[in-house]
């Protein structure tokens, strides 16, 4: 039991938990406030992957971006501060069986597999994993072509979301 | 050190809330934050893989990084969808959404 | 730069150019041809260097310069786009350069660049002429004119892939874009119900082509796994190829991969049966007739079988069906030409029967010969189109002067006497013609039709031999017939005496072409010519180099040189005895109506193939077999079925099937509908929730039959 | 290893010493001495925003002419306290309709937003927090969470001008982070890293101010629109919505935007200097020991906030429809074509000597200044002709 993995078991119990409370409590602004929490959370398992630069830009798009149109979408579509009555749908438990099912299904899947509890190697000296994901979203022979293609996507998006959400009025 | 599967096992469970929030939550908005968490699970497998495996192969990152845009531009198009139902329908409220039964 | 960078650039100026005319430039005619003609130019200096290069690389034909990338990915293998240059493609990248620039800077002229606009000229309909401020009638600038540009740009992007391109499938990309751009030229006067036809009758006989030419390719692929000429031309796959038989008349697969590829040809150049849409493409205007139709896209066709040779001439089948094919499309389309007055109509049935020419030499395994011929024929083809084109342009000075507009500037019969008019014209074009009837020694048709006739003869196709020879004398006759019935004697129509020069853009290209098709043929002086020792042939040398065992060169025989010679100067000399004072088609002795409606192919092609299918459709099908047949027998069965169902009411459907069946399907069928009917709820998480569960019972199952049982 | 050169290492040896020989795991010594190392550089920086109270209240005071606090102490250097003293000692309201928890959370989050920049600001070659790779993403992803806690602030107080006030600041602040990505790339590109040790360290020959002056200028406007000063502090704007998204704040908790505020201020002008002057880069000056280099430093952050203090004193608000459009239409795309330009100069001139490399990038930068105040002033020409009319113009032109 290292500092890591207790680091690691508290972080997972906050992601976890705050999840937990983005589907389940009532008022919509904290579920959103909550998942901030559980993408907080996310980052702080790439930054414990090394993956620095995701960590970062996790912040960055989904606190930054994301939740914050999510919060302004809550916003937009309330009529009075509160929401009343029961935010989950009638038979809410049979969904529940559903996930742990899921979830059943996925651990079982698995523990089948035979890399399931290796360790990560060290890294190789003089590895720059910033400089590597660099390279490897801007050199052909490796992942240039998703990488536009995902500008792209997003472009589409732009233009989509501000049509759609256009007031013709 | 940590294992893989801790990672992993956090991301099913994570990924199973997600779902839990989908298929439960009435409000359009918290269906998306639902799939939102989702997404977030693929992620952490997908990183996790690329630490735990050959990291000269970045393939996990980058895919974690189009992950990004592609829940970028989910809910902006989501949110936009559900706002301009909102102006016509006046709810949010998925079930309510069901014109396209019987 | 390295050569293989700049074979690369060779074919993207025109493409260049075809997309600035199009989206940027089409506004402004002089900036369009400015940007094409550069184009050109900048192709044609490229593909001169690259020339100049592969003459001096020795041993050029064993180490071709290419280059290749990864272009589409297969299975497990990519497909490569490539460039190479060995010495077939050299001398082919040769004329098409030298041609398609000479073309280029034609057009200019032709479309009547810098003349006024015209005073009711519509898009799509040739020029009328306008009046100028001195109100005289003066030719008007073509309306569409950097549309023009634009398309032959792009024709020529075609063509340099064509060329350069070391494998089928990019060959065949240039051959297709080849294809849209002539039926796009073709029809480039689609207000002209004529143009029309004959763009779509161009474009669907090429298609019949096209398609089997593309089951060859996929065959080839199938059976070698790649279309890249250097790795189909290894000895052990070509032997491999040869070995494989195949149920089609018991070719070898390599022959039916040539037989199909040389289908595609058939349809290309225009070869007997499929040769009916080039006499029509001559609708389009005469740079296109020359681009196309002589110089460049009916080349592809040969330099396609020329590119093929090593695997078709695996199989004797089929190098017999070729030889066959190609000799009677030379002497079919020859005498056609006889009896045919259009000017351009007459080159039209000549260029079918050169291309029968170098069709037939490969037949006869000619390797050599037919690349010879073809560059040859290549410049005195346009040359003389690009003449006929200077030509009629100058008819039409005359018909503008006199006004009179119902003389045909195309009908030979309406000229006469123009050598004074148009002296450069008339120089050049003689050069031509005699060039294309081969006259001796001096002109470049001579040395290659000879080197084809002494292959053919050598090698003791004597059938081959005689039929081209008498080919070879008809062609030397219709030209002098054109020659003389155009520029010599007197002029019999008042447009004939106006017609003047036309301008130096026109001229220009008429005189380099002319030094070519004079030149280009010293090139390939046999060996032992005449038996007197010259320097081995450096044509033959140079391309047959390209083969893996060089054709040894043919033997001189004086009966190949004696008939070649005789047949030239014999065709001429009839063809000035002849029509020196025909004036008018009535005193054309050859105007037989067989040869005059080129043996009635369209009508034959009409009555066997499209008047059948209606037929078929109305009378057999609509008339006879739904009316009466099928209708009858229903109204048999009609009757008979109200009878007995009569009967079967009464005594079994009100009692039985009605309380019983009927009633009670209909009662579950709603029964169960109802209780269905929630299940579509239109709630996108009830549906998840659904699919969900499905899945997981899938995986359940899996889980029971794997791992359980 | 003495303490004059490496100050912070020397008393962290001494501490895990001391710690270790108290018989504590290693990984809880070196975790307690980082956690002390943090709460040290926070109170440093609470404590020297006190002080910045009292710079802004004098410089503001000297820019209207005034004299400013001068009571309290030398110069009223004691002023904030007494400031502090009374924000504490204020009733602390919660509106009723408020949501308690996020309420309070918003003021803490905003602090936090701005001492976590702190975390990556190289005060000294051995003086940081910590030197992350990607320094110049990570400013942003701390900005991101100072606009978190405005839409909290602003929504939890229940409110509808704290709502207007933090529509309007997040609508800037999401649309001017990305010409400040934009140039902060620009110091990026040229010291080949994000990281802002990398950065400073590669301005120790020539600073990045004289290379990119553009960018420098660029970096400034956009970050004074992501603190919401003046011209740009529509989300306070006190004569529109009162005071935007902190209306309902009262006591410390206001107290604690207004720190953070002053504090995010200051810290930008650290991040100009990081970025562009050098950081603790003066002529050698900070090779006599870390400390003089933090001074050096501060001194620079200082000056920049000065800055930033001279244009809010300065220049009049604008309105949010300009502020945006001169955002979409204006500095994004001159903030694009500078990083190209410069990424494009710098490929260019990477193997020259010094003097042409810098003067190259120097002209270039002057080049391009010099065409985007030929396109304003044909656009602003277009403008007056179109609001007043040709003649006048031509008119004012002859004169």
């Amino acid at each position: 039991m290292t500092a890591m993995q207790i680091f690691f078991l508290i972080t997972g119990l906050v992601i976890l938990g705050s999840a937990l409370m983005v589907v389940t409590t009532r008022n919509l602004i904290h579920a959103a406030l909550w998942l901030i929490v559980t993408l907080f959370g996310v980052a702080v398992l790439y930054a414990i992957l090394n993956a620095s630069f995701l960590a970062v830009v996790q912040v960055v798009v989904y606190i930054g971006a994301i939740a914050i149109l999510f919060i302004f979408a809550v916003m937009l579509t309330r009529k009075e501060m509160r929401d009343r009555g029961p935010q989950l749908n009638t038979g809410w438990w049979l969904n529940a069986i559903i996930a742990l099912l899921t979830f059943g299904g996925l651990f079982w899947m698995l523990q089948g597999w035979n890399g399931f509890s290796k360790t990560a190697a060290d890294f190789p000296s003089g590895y720059d994993a910033v400089g590597q994901l660099g390279k490897a979203l801007i050199s052909p022979d490796a992942f240039v072509l998703p990488f536009e293609v995902a500008s792209v996507l997003l472009l589409a998006a732009l233009v989509g979301s501000v049509y759609l959400a256009f007031n013709r009025k | 050190m940590i294992p893989l599967s801790w990672f992993l096992i956090l991301s099913a469970a994570l990924f199973s809330i997600g779902l839990f929030g989908v298929l439960s939550r009435k409000n359009a908005v918290a269906i998306l934050l639902g799939i939102e968490l989702m997404l977030n699970a693929v992620n952490i497998n997908l990183v996790s893989f690329w630490r735990y495996g050959d990291v000269s192969q970045m393939a996990g990152q980058v895919f974690a990084i189009i992950v990004f845009a592609v829940a970028a531009s989910e809910v902006a198009v989501g949110l936009a969808l559900v706002i301009s139902v909102y102006r016509r329908r006046n709810t949010v409220i998925a079930d309510e959404l069901d014109l396209m039964k019987w | 730069m390295t050569t293989e960078t700049l074979i690369w650039l060779i074919p993207l100026p025109p493409v260049l150019a075809f997309f600035l005319i199009v989206l940027f430039t089409n506004r402004n005619k002089a900036l369009s041809h400015t940007v094409a003609v550069g184009a050109a130019f900048l192709s044609w200096l490229g593909a001169m260097i690259v020339f100049g290069n592969s003459i001096f690389k020795p041993d050029l034909g064993k180490a071709p310069f290419a280059s290749s990338l990864n272009w589409i990915p297969t299975a497990d293998t990519w497909l490569k786009i490539g460039v190479q240059v060995d010495p077939l493609s050299a001398v082919v990248l040769f004329f098409v350069a030298w041609t398609v620039l000479m073309i280029f800077l034609y057009s200019v002229g032709y479309h009547n660049y810098g003349q006024p606009a015209g005073d009711h000229d519509h898009p799509g309909l040739p020029p009328h002429g306008a009046t100028d401020e001195h109100g005289h009638a003066v030719p008007s600038i073509e309306p569409m004119y950097s549309r023009f540009f634009a398309f032959i740009s792009l024709f020529a992007f075609g063509m340099f892939t064509l060329v350069l391109s070391d494998n089928l499938l990019t060959l065949f990309a240039g051959w297709e874009i080849m294809g849209l751009c002539s039926y796009l030229l073709i029809g480039f006067w689609y207000g002209k119900e004529s143009a029309r036809n004959a763009a779509v009758k161009a474009f669907m006989t090429t298609r019949v082509g096209d398609v089997f030419m593309l089951l060859g390719i996929a065959f080839l692929y199938s059976a070698t796994g790649s279309l890249s000429y250097r790795d189909i031309f290894q000895p052990q796959v070509l032997h491999a190829l040869a070995s494989v038989p195949t149920p089609i008349f018991g070719l070898s697969a390599a022959g039916l991969i040539g037989l199909l590829l040389f289908i595609g040809t058939v349809g290309k150049s225009a070869q007997f049966p499929l040769h009916v849409w080039l006499p029509d493409a001559m609708e389009g205007p005469t740079p296109v007739s020359a681009m196309i139709h002589a110089a460049t896209m009916v080349s592809a066709g040969v330099y396609m079988v020329i590119r093929m040779f090593p695997l078709i001439s695996l199989d004797p089948k089929t190098m017999t069906i070729i030889a066959i094919i190609g000799t009677f499309t030379a002497i079919f389309a020859a005498t056609i030409a006889v009896a045919q007055n259009d000017i351009k109509r007459v080159l039209a049935y000549s260029t079918i029967s050169q291309l029968g020419f170098m069709i037939a030499a490969l037949g006869v395994g000619a390797y050599a010969a037919a690349a010879f011929h073809l560059v040859t024929h290549a410049f005195f083809k346009a040359l003389l189109f690009l003449g006929s084109g200077s030509v009629i342009h100058g008819m039409e000075h005359g018909v503008l002067h006199t006004g009179d507009h119902s003389v045909d500037p195309q009908n030979m019969f309406n000229m006469g006497g123009l050598r004074r008019k148009m002296p450069i014209t008339f120089w050049t074009f003689l050069i031509g013609g005699f060039a294309l009837s081969g006259f001796p020694l001096l002109t470049a048709g001579f040395w290659s039709k000879d080197e084809i006739l002494a292959d053919a003869f050598s090698n003791g196709h004597l059938i081959v031999f005689i039929t081209l020879a008498v080919a070879a004398f008809l062609t030397a006759f219709y030209t002098m017939r054109q020659i003389t019935l155009t520029f010599l004697g007197e002029p019999r129509t008042k447009e004939a005496e106006h017609a003047h020069e036309t301008s130096w853009t026109m001229t220009a290209p008429l005189v380099i072409l002319a030094g070519f098709a004079i030149s280009a043929g010293w090139v390939g002086i046999p060996q032992d010519f005449l038996g007197l020792h010259l320097n081995p042939s450096w044509f033959h040398e140079f391309v047959g180099s390209t083969l893996a065992a060089m054709p040894e060169a043919t033997p001189f025989s004086w009966v190949a040189f004696g008939t070649s010679l005789l047949v030239a100067l014999g065709g001429l000399f009839f063809g000035w005895l002849v029509y020196r004072n025909v004036a008018a088609p009535e005193q054309d002795k050859l105007q037989i109506p067989l040869l005059k409606n080129k043996y009635y192919f369209d009508e034959i092609y009409n009555f066997l193939l499209i008047k059948p299918s209606y037929w078929f459709a109305e009378t057999f099908v609509y008339q006879w077999v739904d009316k009466g047949l099928i209708d009858g027998i229903l109204h048999f069965f009609g009757k008979a079925a109200n009878v007995i169902g009569s009967v079967v009411r009464k005594y079994i459907d009100l009692w039985f099937i009605n309380q019983t069946v009927g009633d009670g399907t209909a009662h579950i069928t709603q029964w169960v509908g109802k209780n269905l009917r929630p299940i579509q709820s239109g709630r996108i998480q009830q549906y998840m929730l659904v699919s969900l569960i499905v899945l997981l019972a899938i995986a359940g199952l899996l889980y029971y039959l794997l791992v359980i049982v | 290893m003495n303490f004059w050169f490496d100050p912070v290492n020397f008393i962290a040896h001494w501490l895990t010493g001391l710690f270790v020989g108290w018989g504590m795991a290693d990984w809880f010594a070196s975790l307690i001495i980082q956690l002390v190392g943090v709460f040290v550089l926070i109170s440093l920086m609470m404590v020297f925003d006190v002080f910045l109270v009292w710079v802004e209240r004098k410089v503001v005071a000297r820019f209207q002419d005034r004299l400013g606090p001068n009571r309290v102490g030398p110069f009223g250097i004691f002023q904030p306290f007494a400031d502090v003293i009374k924000l504490i000692i204020k009733e602390d309201i919660t509106p009723a309709g408020a949501d308690k928890v996020v309420y309070n959370l918003a003021p803490i989050l905003s602090l936090m937003s701005v001492l976590l920049l702190w975390a990556i600001v190289p005060l000294a070659p051995v003086i940081f927090g910590v030197d992350l790779n990607v320094g110049a993403l990570y400013i942003v992803a701390a900005g991101s969470i100072g606009t978190l806690s405005i839409i909290m602030a602003a929504w939890s107080s229940n409110n509808k001008y704290a709502l207007i006030g933090a529509f309007r600041q997040v609508a800037v602040l999401v649309s001017f982070e990305i010409p400040m990505i934009a140039t902060m790339l620009i110091p990026t590109i040229l010291a080949g890293s994000m990281g802002m040790n990398e950065i400073v360290h590669g301005q120790q020959r020539v600073w990045y101010v004289v290379l990119a002056p553009l960018a420098a200028l660029t970096f400034l406007i956009a970050a004074i629109a992501e603190l919401g000063r003046s011209p740009f502090d529509l989300n306070e704007a006190e004569s529109e919505i009162v005071a935007g998204f902190h209306i309902e704040y009262t006591g410390m908790k206001f107290g604690l935007f207004y720190a953070g505020e002053l504090l995010h201020a200051f810290t930008f002008g650290g991040f100009w200097a990081v970025l562009f002057l050098g950081g603790y880069h003066f002529f050698g000056l900070e090779n006599l020991g870390p400390l003089v280099a933090a001074v050096i430093l501060f001194a620079k952050a200082m000056f920049g906030y000065w800055i930033i203090m001279w244009v809010r004193y300065t220049v009049m608000r604008i309105r949010i429809d300009h502020m945006l459009a001169f955002n979409w239409k204006f500095l994004t795309p001159v903030a694009f074509v500078l990083l190209m330009l410069t990424a494009l100069m710098n490929t260019l001139l990477r193997n020259t000597p010094n003097v042409v490399y810098i003067l190259g990038m120097f002209l270039t930068n002057v080049l391009l200044g010099w065409i985007i105040v030929e396109i304003l002033r044909g656009f602003s020409r277009r403008e007056r002709e179109r609001t007043e009319g040709v003649a006048s113009v031509i008119a004012a032109a002859h004169h």
